[in-house]
Parts: C-alpha cells; sequence; structure tokens
C-alpha cells in the first residue's frame, strides 16, 4: 500500500481535509494507483487540475490514467496559475 | 420599482474602471477627475470605497439651489442637474453633507451621479460587482442611507 | 386654517410649498413685497454678469407653479402686525387675517452715513430693481467702486468683472476682505488673487465722503486716499427687514428671536431665512445666518410647525462659498476657532491655496478653504453629524486635506483605528 | 488620438521646461512608452554615456493605452542608461502614476542635466515648475509622497519620487509612486538621484481621448471580459498575487535557494501565497489583508498585508502595522529562499523598506544572499559588516539589511552597489549571480532552461520580465514545453521577447498575456491610436523595439561575451529535483537564438536585419 503526498495549491488547497498542514495530505493508495485515481479521489476535474507535478516532474493530461505512484512519490497540483 | 446603486466596499480592488466609465459617459473622454463617482483608498485600513450620490431623500442639493436647477427624475427618484439653469453658485456643493455634488471649473457647472438616465456606467464597468445596479429595496445599501439620515439636522442635534 | 407668509425669498417659498404639501386643505397665501415671480438675490450677480437673464433667476423655473399649488401669491408689503387680532396691515391700503404668520421679510443692504450716498450712480446691488440700474450705466471700461468688501461686495465683483467693468474694492475700516467668512490669511489670499486679475483693492480706511467731480464721482477714505469711479455699488453689510414690526411687540435682536421650532415670542407667528435669529448648532447661541440654505431649511421646518407637525429645528450651520474671479473659498460653523480646540492650517500662498480646520474634543466643528473644491461638502457632513474623528484625527492634523477620505472611513466605520 | 501629441522636456541645469510636439513618425514605428522613449532616447544620448552624469538623460513616459479604460491601462515607464548595468534600462511600473501624467496631458517627460540643488517637477495639466525639494532630501518615498500631498493640499496628488537610496546612489534604487508601485528594476532611481531630482508629482484633469470611442469601449469591454473569464486572470492572481509560483517553482526544483547553491526551499511554503492567507498563530489575522488594483486593472494581483503587530522587526515601530505592499514573488523569493529567510514577516517587513526607501527587492535580496555566502564562507567577517551575522537564514540580518540598504548607510551603501560589484570588491566574481551585472530573479535556468537564454539575453541585464517563458514551460501557457529541453526555446525566447516589447510599448501590463496575446491588444490599440494596428503589425514593432535596444548596448561597448550566465549555472549542475544533474544549456540555445534574430554570430544586427525593421 503505498503512500503518496498530495498537496492541493491555490484554490484548490480548499479541497484538503481540515488540519492539513502546507497544503498537503498522505493518501494511502492501492498498489497501481495512477495519478489519475488519486485526483479522481479528490473530486478532482482534469480541468480544475491544469498543472500535475509528479515529484516534480509534469505529468500531461493524457497521462495521468497511466502514470502510476509508488512509495513516497509526490503529486502536487495546481488550477491554472500566473505569476512573475 | 425603484432601482439604486448597491456598492459593497469589501469587493472594491480601487480600479478606477468605474471613474473612468462615468467620465466617459459624460465627456467622452476618460478622466477621473470629472467622475461623478469616485474610489476612496483608505490605505490604512486597506480598504477602498466607491462613493457616489446616494439619491438621498433630504435632497440637501436640490433645497439648496437658489434657481431650480436640481430635481427630481420622477421615475428615477434622481436628483438631477439641468445644465442650462446652473450658474455655478456651488452652494449646493457646500450645502451636501456627503459631498457627492462637485463644481467643474471647466464647464463652470455642478455635476453628481444622475444614475446615467437608468443605466449606471460605472455599475456596467465595475469588474468586481462591488457596484451593481438592484432594486432599491434590497439594496441593503442603508448603510448610506443610514448616513443620510443621521445628517439630518434633527436628527443630529439629538445625538 | 389661513396661512400667511410675508416675503417670497427661498424661505418663504419654501415654506409656502410645504405648508401646501403638509396641510393640503388649509389656504396658503404669499406676500411678495417685490414686482415679478419671486426669484433668488443668491442669482442677481450671475444675472449681472450676462451669464443667465432675469428669468433664470426666478426661484421656480415652471409658469404658474405657485397657481398651480394653490398657494395665492399676493403682491404687497406689509406695513404692521396686530397680532392680538391675527390682521396684518398692507402697503396698498386694506388689510389681511391669518390663522398662523410666517415672517420671512429677510434682509436689505445696510446704509451707511457718508456724505454723497445720494448722489447719482451710487447704488445698491440686492434687488432685481438695483441690478437693472447698474446694468444699465455699466459698459466695458466703466469704473466701478464697491463700497465693502463681504460678501455681497466679492460675489457682485466677478460679475463686474466678467462685464469689462474696472474694478475697486474698498475694505473699509478693517483693511480686510470677507471678514466675516474667511480669516486673515484666507482674507489676504483672495485679496492677493484679486489684485493679480487687475481689482483695485484698497485698505485706506473707511470711505468719509462721496462727491461729484467732473470726471466722477470721488470717494475719500479717512486716510485721505481717493478714488475715482464712474458708479459706486454698496455693499457694506445688510440688516434684517424688521422695521414694520415696531410696535406689535415681538421679541427682536440682530432680528427675530425663534425658539427650537421657529416660533416668535407671539402665538402663532414664526419666522424664517435671513430674518430669523435662530439657533446656531455650532455655539447653541441664537444668530442670523443670512444664507440660502438656512433660508431654505427654516423655511420648512417653521411650515412643518404650522402645520401642526411639531418639528423641532436642530440648529443651522454658518457656511458659505465664494468665488472670486475663479478663486474659491468656502468657510464652515466655527471657522474662527472655539476655545480648548486645536487648529490646522495648510497654506501655499503662492498657489492661493489655503485650508484650515477647527477641532474640538475629537470633531470637526469649523473650516476656512481657499482653492479646495472637491468634495467639500463633506466638510459640513463632519460637523453637523458631529463625527469622532477617531485615528483620523492624527491623520488630518498630519495632512487635513485629507478631510473627504476622513469622512467617508468614518461612514463606513473605519473610524476606530 | 490616444497620445496626447506633446511631451514636456526639462533641462535641471538650466532650471527650464519646454514643450514640443511627439514625433508622430516615430509613435508608428516604436507605438509608445518603453518602445518611443527608447527611440528618443537613442537618438538624443551618447550610448557611451556615464549613467550617473548629467549627460545622461532619463524619460518618463507612458503608452498609448495609458489612462485609458483597456484593462491594466495605468502602465508608465522610465528609460534611461542604467547605472546598475551600463545597458539601457527600462522600469515599467504601475499604480496610478502613469493615467495621472497622461491625464496631465503629456505622453513623456524628457529629463536632462542635473540640478545644482534638490528639486522636485511639479505638473498639473499645463502648470509645470520645477520647485525646490530641499525640505525632502534625505526623506522616504513614504514621507515625500505624504508630504506632497500635504503640501499642495492635493490628496490626488500623484507621485514618484526616490528615498535615500536613490539620493546617494544605490545602483538598485528604484523609482516608487503610489507608496508601492515601482519602476524596479536597474537602477533607474539612482540615476534620478544623480540628477537631484527627488519627485515628479503629478495631477491631471485633462481627460484621455481615443481615436473611435465606442468601437474602444466595445472591444475594451470584451477584451475585459476575456481576462474575467480566464482562471489565471479572472481567478487566480486576484486571489493569490504573483506569490502563487512560490510552491510551484519549488516543486519544480528551480527556486534557487541560498545564492543559487540549492535549486530547491525547505521553507518555501512558508513565504508563499498559500501561508499568506493562513491567520497567523500569534494574532489571529493573515499577513495578506487585501488584493489591490492599479489603475485601471481588472485583474488586481497586488498585495495589501498587514504585519503581525508583534514581529520583532516592528515592536518597537507601530506605525508599520499599518497595512501596506505585500511581497510579490520575486521580492519573496530574493529576501526569502535566496537568503535561505522563511520568515514571511521579516520578507514583508524588508519589502515595505524597499518600498519606503525605493530599492529593487530583486537585486537588494540576490546581493545580499551573495553577501551571505561570503559571509559563510569567512571572506566577510562580522566587524565588516557593522556587527550582523549575515548567515542564510538570519531574519534579522534581512531586516536590518533592507533598511540599512534604503537608507544608504553603512553596509547597506556596500550592498547597494549590486551583487557584481560588491563579489569583485571581496574578490568573488563567481558568486554573483548576474548577468550584465543585474541580478537574477527567481527562476533557476537549470530548472527552467528557457529562463537561461531570457536572462543572459536580455536587453537590461537578468530579467524574467523580458521573455517570461516561465509561462510556457511551467504554466502551459498558450502552449507547455518541457522546462529541462533547451528544444525550440530560442524561438520561444525570441517570441516572447518581441511580444513583451509591444505589450510594454502600448500602456497596458504584462499580465494580461496570460489571458491575452498580441490578437486581443491589437484590436484595442486600432480602435485607440491614429494608424493600423494588427498583430503583424506589433510583432514587428517589438522587435524593432528590441534590436533598437541591443543596438545601444553593442554601442555601449557590450558584446556577446556579455550573453552569458555565471559559472555557478553553466558548471554546477542542480543537486536535487527534476533538474538534478542539470546545467544551463545555453550554449545549446544563443547561437540558435542569434540566427533566428537575423544577428551575426558575435550576436550583432546584420545590415538586413536592420533595414528590414528600418532602422
Amino acid at each position: 500500500m503505498p503512500r503518496v503526498t498530495l498537496k492541493l495549491f491555490a484554490l484548490l488547497g480548499a479541497r484538503l481535509p481540515p488540519g492539513s498542514v502546507a497544503n498537503a495530505t498522505e493518501v494511502v493508495t492501492a498498489e497501481g494507483t495512477c495519478v489519475a485515481d488519486i485526483l479522481s479521489g479528490f473530486g478532482l476535474t482534469d480541468r480544475e487540475c491544469h498543472l500535475v507535478l509528479l515529484n516534480g516532474n509534469f505529468v500531461p493530461v493524457d497521462e495521468r490514467a497511466s502514470t502510476r505512484v509508488t512509495e513516497g512519490d509526490a503529486v502536487a497540483v495546481w488550477p491554472p496559475i500566473g505569476g512573475g | 420599482m425603484q432601482r439604486a446603486l448597491l456598492i459593497l466596499p469589501e469587493k472594491c480592488t480601487g480600479c478606477r474602471q468605474c471613474e473612468m466609465a462615468c467620465s466617459f459617459e459624460k465627456d467622452r473622454s476618460f478622466n477621473p477627475s470629472k467622475s461623478r463617482i469616485r474610489v476612496f483608498d483608505i490605505h490604512s485600513q486597506a480598504r477602498f470605497i466607491p462613493y457616489t450620490c446616494t439619491q438621498c431623500s433630504q435632497a440637501w442639493c436640490l433645497h439648496a439651489c437658489p434657481v431650480d436647477a436640481i430635481r427630481v427624475d420622477l421615475s428615477l427618484g434622481t436628483k438631477v442637474v439641468h445644465d442650462s439653469l446652473c450658474v455655478g453658485c456651488k452652494v449646493c456643493t457646500i450645502a451636501c453633507p456627503f459631498g457627492t455634488i462637485n463644481y467643474n471649473a471647466d464647464s463652470g457647472k455642478v455635476a453628481k451621479c444622475d444614475l446615467c438616465g437608468g443605466d449606471p456606467a460605472c455599475a456596467k464597468a465595475c469588474p468586481t460587482g462591488a457596484i451593481t445596479y438592484v432594486d432599491a429595496e434590497q439594496t441593503g445599501y442603508g448603510k448610506m442611507r443610514h448616513w443620510a439620515v443621521k445628517t439630518d439636522t434633527q436628527t443630529a442635534a439629538q445625538v | 386654517m389661513h396661512h400667511v407668509i410675508i416675503g417670497a425669498g427661498p424661505a418663504g417659498v419654501t415654506a409656502a410649498e410645504t405648508l401646501r404639501r403638509e396641510a393640503p386643505a388649509d389656504n396658503v397665501t404669499l406676500i411678495c413685497g417685490e414686482p415679478g415671480p419671486p426669484y433668488s438675490r443668491m442669482a442677481i450677480p450671475y444675472a449681472l454678469a450676462g451669464k443667465i437673464g432675469e428669468d433664470g433667476t426666478r426661484l421656480r423655473q415652471r409658469d404658474g407653479h405657485f397657481e398651480s399649488l394653490g398657494i395665492a401669491v399676493r403682491h404687497d408689503r406689509v406695513t404692521a402686525i396686530d397680532a392680538a387680532a391675527h390682521r396684518l396691515t398692507l402697503a396698498e391700503g386694506g388689510s389681511l387675517a391669518y390663522d398662523r404668520l410666517l415672517i420671512a421679510t429677510g434682509s436689505s443692504p445696510a446704509r451707511p452715513s457718508i456724505p454723497g450716498l445720494d448722489l447719482p450712480g451710487v447704488h445698491a446691488c440686492w434687488t432685481l430693481e438695483d441690478m437693472r440700474k447698474v446694468t444699465a450705466q455699466l459698459r466695458p471700461g466703466t469704473r466701478v467702486l464697491l463700497l465693502g468688501a463681504g460678501f455681497v461686495s466679492c460675489i457682485i465683483l466677478q460679475s463686474l468683472v466678467q462685464r469689462g467693468a474696472v474694478v475697486t474694492v474698498s475694505c473699509g475700516s478693517s483693511g480686510r476682505m470677507v471678514r466675516s467668512m474667511m480669516d486673515e490669511t484666507a482674507g489676504g489670499l483672495i485679496m492677493a488673487w484679486c489684485r493679480a486679475k487687475g481689482v483695485t483693492v484698497l485698505t485706506g480706511g473707511r470711505p468719509s465722503a462721496i462727491t461729484s467731480a467732473a470726471s466722477g464721482l470721488l470717494t475719500t477714505l479717512d486716510s485721505g486716499l481717493t478714488a475715482e469711479s464712474d458708479l459706486i455699488i454698496v455693499g457694506t453689510g445688510v440688516k434684517t427687514n424688521t422695521g414694520f414690526l415696531a410696535g406689535s411687540g415681538i421679541e427682536l435682536d440682530e432680528g427675530i428671536l425663534v425658539d427650537g421650532w421657529l416660533q416668535s415670542s407671539l402665538p402663532d407667528i414664526y419666522a424664517a431665512g435671513d430674518v430669523a435669529q435662530g439657533l446656531n448648532l455650532c455655539t447653541g447661541a441664537r444668530e442670523v445666518h443670512a444664507i440660502q440654505p438656512t433660508a431654505v431649511e427654516h423655511g420648512r421646518v417653521a411650515a412643518l410647525n404650522m402645520a401642526g407637525k411639531p418639528t423641532p429645528f436642530g440648529g443651522s450651520l454658518s457656511m458659505n462659498t465664494l468665488d472670486t474671479l475663479g478663486l474659491i473659498s468656502c468657510s464652515f460653523g466655527l471657522w474662527m476657532g472655539k476655545e480648548g480646540g486645536e487648529q490646522v492650517r495648510l497654506l501655499d500662498a503662492g498657489r492661493f491655496r489655503y485650508l484650515r480646520l477647527e477641532l474640538f474634543d475629537g470633531r470637526l466643528v469649523g473650516a476656512n478653504t481657499v482653492g479646495m473644491t472637491n468634495e467639500i461638502g463633506v466638510i459640513r457632513g463632519l460637523i453637523q453629524t458631529r463625527i469622532r474623528l477617531g485615528g483620523w484625527l492624527e491623520r488630518l492634523k498630519r495632512d487635513p486635506s485629507r478631510l473627504a477620505e476622513a469622512y467617508v472611513a468614518c461612514a463606513q466605520g473605519l473610524a476606530a483605528e | 488620438m490616444s497620445w496626447t501629441g506633446k511631451f514636456l522636456r526639462i533641462d535641471l541645469s538650466a532650471g527650464t521646461v519646454k514643450t514640443e510636439a511627439l514625433n508622430r513618425d516615430w509613435a508608428r514605428q516604436y507605438l509608445g512608452q518603453r518602445g518611443l522613449a527608447t527611440k528618443y532616447f537613442t537618438e538624443e544620448v551618447d550610448p557611451k554615456v556615464e549613467p550617473l552624469a548629467p549627460e545622461n538623460k532619463m524619460i518618463f513616459t507612458t503608452g498609448p493605452l495609458t489612462g485609458t479604460a483597456a484593462s491594466t491601462g495605468g502602465r508608465y515607464s522610465v528609460v534611461t542608461k542604467g547605472p546598475l548595468t551600463g545597458c539601457i534600462a527600462c522600469s515599467n511600473s504601475g499604480g496610478f502614476f502613469g493615467n495621472e501624467l497622461k491625464n496631465a496631458g503629456w505622453d513623456m517627460i524628457i529629463v536632462e542635466g542635473r540640478s545644482p540643488k534638490p528639486v522636485y517637477l511639479s505638473i498639473e495639466n499645463e502648470t509645470v515648475e520645477i520647485r525646490d525639494a530641499s525640505a525632502y532630501w534625505g526623506k522616504t518615498v513614504w514621507e515625500t509622497e505624504n508630504g506632497l500631498k500635504a503640501d499642495h493640499q492635493d490628496p490626488l496628488l500623484r507621485v514618484a519620487s526616490i528615498g535615500a537610496a536613490g539620493e546617494k546612489g544605490v545602483l538598485y534604487a528604484c523609482i516608487v509612486n503610489d507608496l508601492h508601485r515601482a519602476a524596479g528594476r536597474s537602477g533607474v532611481g539612482a540615476v534620478m538621484g544623480s540628477k537631484n531630482l527627488k519627485a515628479v508629482a503629478v495631477r491631471g484633469t485633462r481627460g484621455v481621448r481615443v481615436k473611435d470611442p465606442d468601437r474602444f469601449m466595445a472591444v475594451a469591454t470584451e477584451q475585459k471580459k476575456v481576462l474575467a473569464d480566464n482562471a489565471v486572470t479572472g481567478q487566480g492572481l486576484p486571489k493569490f498575487g504573483t506569490q502563487v509560483l512560490m510552491n510551484v517553482i519549488n516543486e519544480l526544483g528551480a527556486l534557487p535557494t541560498r545564492n543559487f547553491r540549492e535549486v530547491q526551499f525547505e521553507g518555501a511554503h512558508k513565504i508563499s501565497a498559500e501561508a499568506m492567507h493562513e491567520p497567523r498563530p500569534t494574532d489571529g489575522k493573515p499577513n495578506l489583508a487585501t488584493n489591490g488594483a492599479c489603475f485601471g486593472c481588472t485583474i488586481a494581483c497586488g498585495r495589501i498585508s498587514r504585519m503581525d503587530p508583534g514581529h520583532f522587526s516592528i515592536t518597537s515601530r507601530p506605525q508599520y502595522s499599518e497595512p501596506s505592499g505585500g511581497v510579490e514573488y520575486e521580492a519573496a523569493w530574493a529576501m526569502g529562499s535566496d537568503c535561505g529567510v522563511d520568515d514571511l514577516e521579516a520578507c514583508t517587513f524588508a519589502n515595505f523598506m524597499c518600498n519606503e526607501h525605493g530599492i529593487d527587492p530583486i537585486s537588494f535580496g540576490s546581493t545580499l544572499a551573495a553577501a551571505m555566502e561570503l559571509y559563510e564562507t569567512g571572506v566577510l567577517t562580522k566587524e565588516m559588516t557593522g556587527g550582523v551575522e549575515l548567515k542564510f537564514g538570519s531574519a534579522e540580518a534581512l531586516v536590518k539589511m533592507a533598511e540599512l540598504t534604503g537608507r544608504g548607510e553603512g553596509f547597506g551603501l556596500e550592498l547597494g552597489q549590486g551583487s557584481r560589484r560588491f563579489c569583485a570588491k571581496y574578490g568573488h566574481p563567481e558568486l554573483s549571480m548576474t548577468v550584465k551585472s543585474q541580478e537574477f530573479p527567481a527562476y533557476d535556468p537549470r530548472g527552467i532552461q528557457g529562463m537561461g537564454l531570457t536572462y543572459a539575453t536580455s536587453n537590461r541585464g537578468a530579467c524574467h520580465l523580458r521573455s517570461y517563458t516561465v509561462a510556457s514551460e511551467v504554466l502551459g501557457i498558450p502552449f507547455k514545453t518541457d522546462p529541462l529541453s533547451t528544444d525550440g526555446k530560442a524561438a520561444l525566447v525570441k517570441a516572447f521577447q518581441d511580444a513583451t516589447a509591444a505589450f510594454d510599448a502600448s500602456g497596458i501590463c504584462i499580465f494580461t498575456t496570460f489571458a491575452w496575446s498580441l490578437e486581443n491588444l491589437a484590436p484595442q490599440l486600432d480602435a485607440a491610436c491614429e494608424g493600423e494596428w494588427t498583430p503583424e503589425v506589433l510583432l514587428e514593432v517589438g522587435e524593432r523595439i528590441w534590436t533598437l535596444e541591443r543596438q545601444f548596448n553593442l554601442a555601449a561597448g557590450m558584446t556577446a561575451k556579455d550573453d552569458t550566465l555565471p559559472k555557478r549555472l553553466l558548471k554546477d549542475a542542480a543537486k536535487t529535483g527534476p533538474a538534478k544533474g542539470l546545467t544551463s544549456g545555453l550554449d545549446k540555445m544563443l547561437p540558435e537564438y542569434y540566427q533566428l534574430r537575423g544577428w551575426t554570430p558575435d550576436g550583432v544586427p546584420t545590415p538586413e536585419t536592420l533595414s528590414r525593421l528600418a532602422l
């Protein structure tokens, strides 16, 4: 049962369980879980999840369902954002 | 039903699109200094406050006018300056305890909000919903109304 | 019930309209001492300047306004009042009975005792008729001497200049301009401004004599200085029109003393406007405030009381605004200060900007402004509502020009911090 | 219309004020603001001029959309030769000053010479005066701005001024308007100080007119809707500001930390946008009080922060517990992550100091980071720093040095010379994270490869605002590219540089480009300005501006050798994160970039290129 850190930032932070620290929560997943499974588990749609990073690496929308997570992975998600 | 500007300062970001829209409506140029609505930047309290005439029932400006140049538009409840009659004496500007009727030295006349004849440009231009044009009864812009009442001399004397 | 109103200025007209609205079944008679429809003295300078015609001075623009409201307008003058009999004596003969009476006869120019004041070419400029006389003699280049540099003179000054007159103002013994509404600094700025605009301002004392010379009227001041002009306009102050009340038993001081309901010392007789000496909001004393907003407010409140709707008068705020050749100045309330209060001043003489605030007990009580027009009315708001400035007090002491911000913040409940 | 058609020429040496008509041909070629002012500047000023000499000029300039209802149309720029870089400097600012200048009837102010004594420029529509400012010399920006408003008895006066930093020649001194908006980079404030010009105070009531008012209002309204409907400009930026990037860039492993020694900061979250929203344990209030807009801006990304009154930096100075401009991402990074400081309140206070005294927080933070590295390696000692322990992570050091640098006092004045000069002085030029002497912003070129090329080729020294390829490489705007790859980055950088130059010339804020392209800008310009403005025309204007800036820098003595990065980024690989093992691939991108630009392999525009751009 891999344990994965899920980080939801900006407006998505509201979806985290209460009491989450540093915009992160731990998710215990089944073997073979994909990034897309984790996101849908939190009721997040592809459209909301504009930027998904797995350990800092960008996961394009069409690869989220095929990208598996393993123990200790960090999935970080943002809605569309900008800065400068 | 009469409608009124509902102003929610907590939604205002201080962008002044309302001021530009107002001056454009009246003068076809972008000139915040000529706007009849003004955004106050209360910097010390991190608050922006759009501010204009509430079309108060006391109508201080109207009563102060010596030449009948300010009249009530009965359909909208607005107090409207008639430029052809205004002599620019400025008595209304000191009589209005809200400071929402102002002298324009370029035109030699006073200017105030007239709700653009029922389609206020400021409300249309506001990007955040801080200024909306709604049925007067539901405004809860009671705050300004309340203020208007407080400014009544009778009330003031009893405070 | 018959309500009679003497005087068709702003106080009288507002009272008549208010009575009509509040007591629809009653009779209302408005006695108008001058010919023509009721007009506004405030507008005379603009008519004199040619900015508006005589019609533009009318207090109500619509023809038949009073008739349509069922207000009887009677052109006549009242010569005496029999309070016991509830009856007025009229100049044109006859008398008029009233149930309730409002005296709103206003004021008229005070004539100083100067030899030569009766000479042709010496006028007041108070009524429309006065204005017609002045206008008839006014040409571009006409030399006009204004006797007195008070509000009335100063407001005419601009009109005369706009008509192309060559204007001289005599400030009288004080040597100051608009001293009843502006402090010495503000008056000095106005004087400097007028001089810079080509107006001659004389501070050489009081006029002692006017004589007729071949080249015009020669005015001698008590300093010995002389001024020559084609026309003299007397604007040395006003007095309340109470002469016809002699023997009526009504209590008079500077004007008709009225109580907190604008009633005089006599039953069923009220007074309003320039002639009334009512409560001053700022001082708590009874004073004459000869200004349009007070006249209107008096008229409204007196009428409510006459109509049987007891309405206390909260007191008037003395305030005024003046435009001298484009320089706008204002005064409010206790601009001269209040004992134990604090004063904040900002002066930029080079740019003719001045702001003086008088603060007392954490509130604004008075102000003088020169060169400021934006949101000027908030000064009235701050004084009248007696807003506690809270944290804004200190900010205003650092920068008094942030008045409007202070007012709006306080209005939004952001005063505390 | 839209240009007022006239500008002011102020000769401070002679004390004269002149009005001149705008060159309409140039306006058609260079649009306005960054473009048009650069044209004027390069026509009038010797590229070899000493930046702080009276012969240097500075131009305050608006764009054609400044002062119009186009969203964000409130910008102005300051164009001069930068004392930090020796390059053309163009610093862009928002707030309300730009609109006021335009509303007073002026497209630009060209300031020349040096006043014999401190002065400020007072503009009230056509009334323009050079007035004595000796009472304000030495005063802070905040004192100056508030003081001038009181002096003028006009709360609506708009003021752009410098603090002691600009007066004393801090080389990254900026010009601050509206208390916390700044023409921030390249040391334009030091140029102002060298001219003894304390402030420009403006009040304008003439109105700004556009060519086709009805069409303009229709397109401006339509484009405002585009911004409102876009998730970035409509939701993300208003709520979180630019600071939302802190966690993103950290996750990506491109958050330069402790003077670029590392690429991830363990304390990033504590100084992020999300942290600014969290109630503080001390007083229960969040750092962020509200968001605020610049003139005409329907995005409103500005942060207004209220400090914790109990924070050590302000316990004895309660005036700083009033709200003021909060940290933007670059500032939070430079003074936070790059210095290893994870104290949001300390960063906020340092940011207040930067605003109050007029210094660029990016250059300040980066220079401090370099000094901290020198301190940790023992080159600097406590005796040399005035007793302050310049340790990475020290909030006390940050707070102290921000104020000292802002005031141009003590060790702060040394820091005020910028990281290149500072590190060179102490014998370690390799520790200066700069290009053309200007400090980097907040993106590590090892983790975001396009930014390496952006920094190396920027005409005003290292800068993110000249081609923000982060938009594409990280945020997927307008399309996603791989931040770790150098492929296609030369073309990306060129396209961003040219488009950005056009936006900067228009009076519009670059942040609109999260939702807008030139396709959205062009119709607004076309309705506002004389001439025909299409995206194609604008792109060419942008390229022309870029090339003209390049020409100036080459004439000033820059060469292709200056288009490079510090050794640390070229040789030392990132140690953690996705970019682990990577260095910047600048050498792969630069030749391609030159070629795409129509420049020689030595980075010089060919005659054909110049002719194509009518230069």
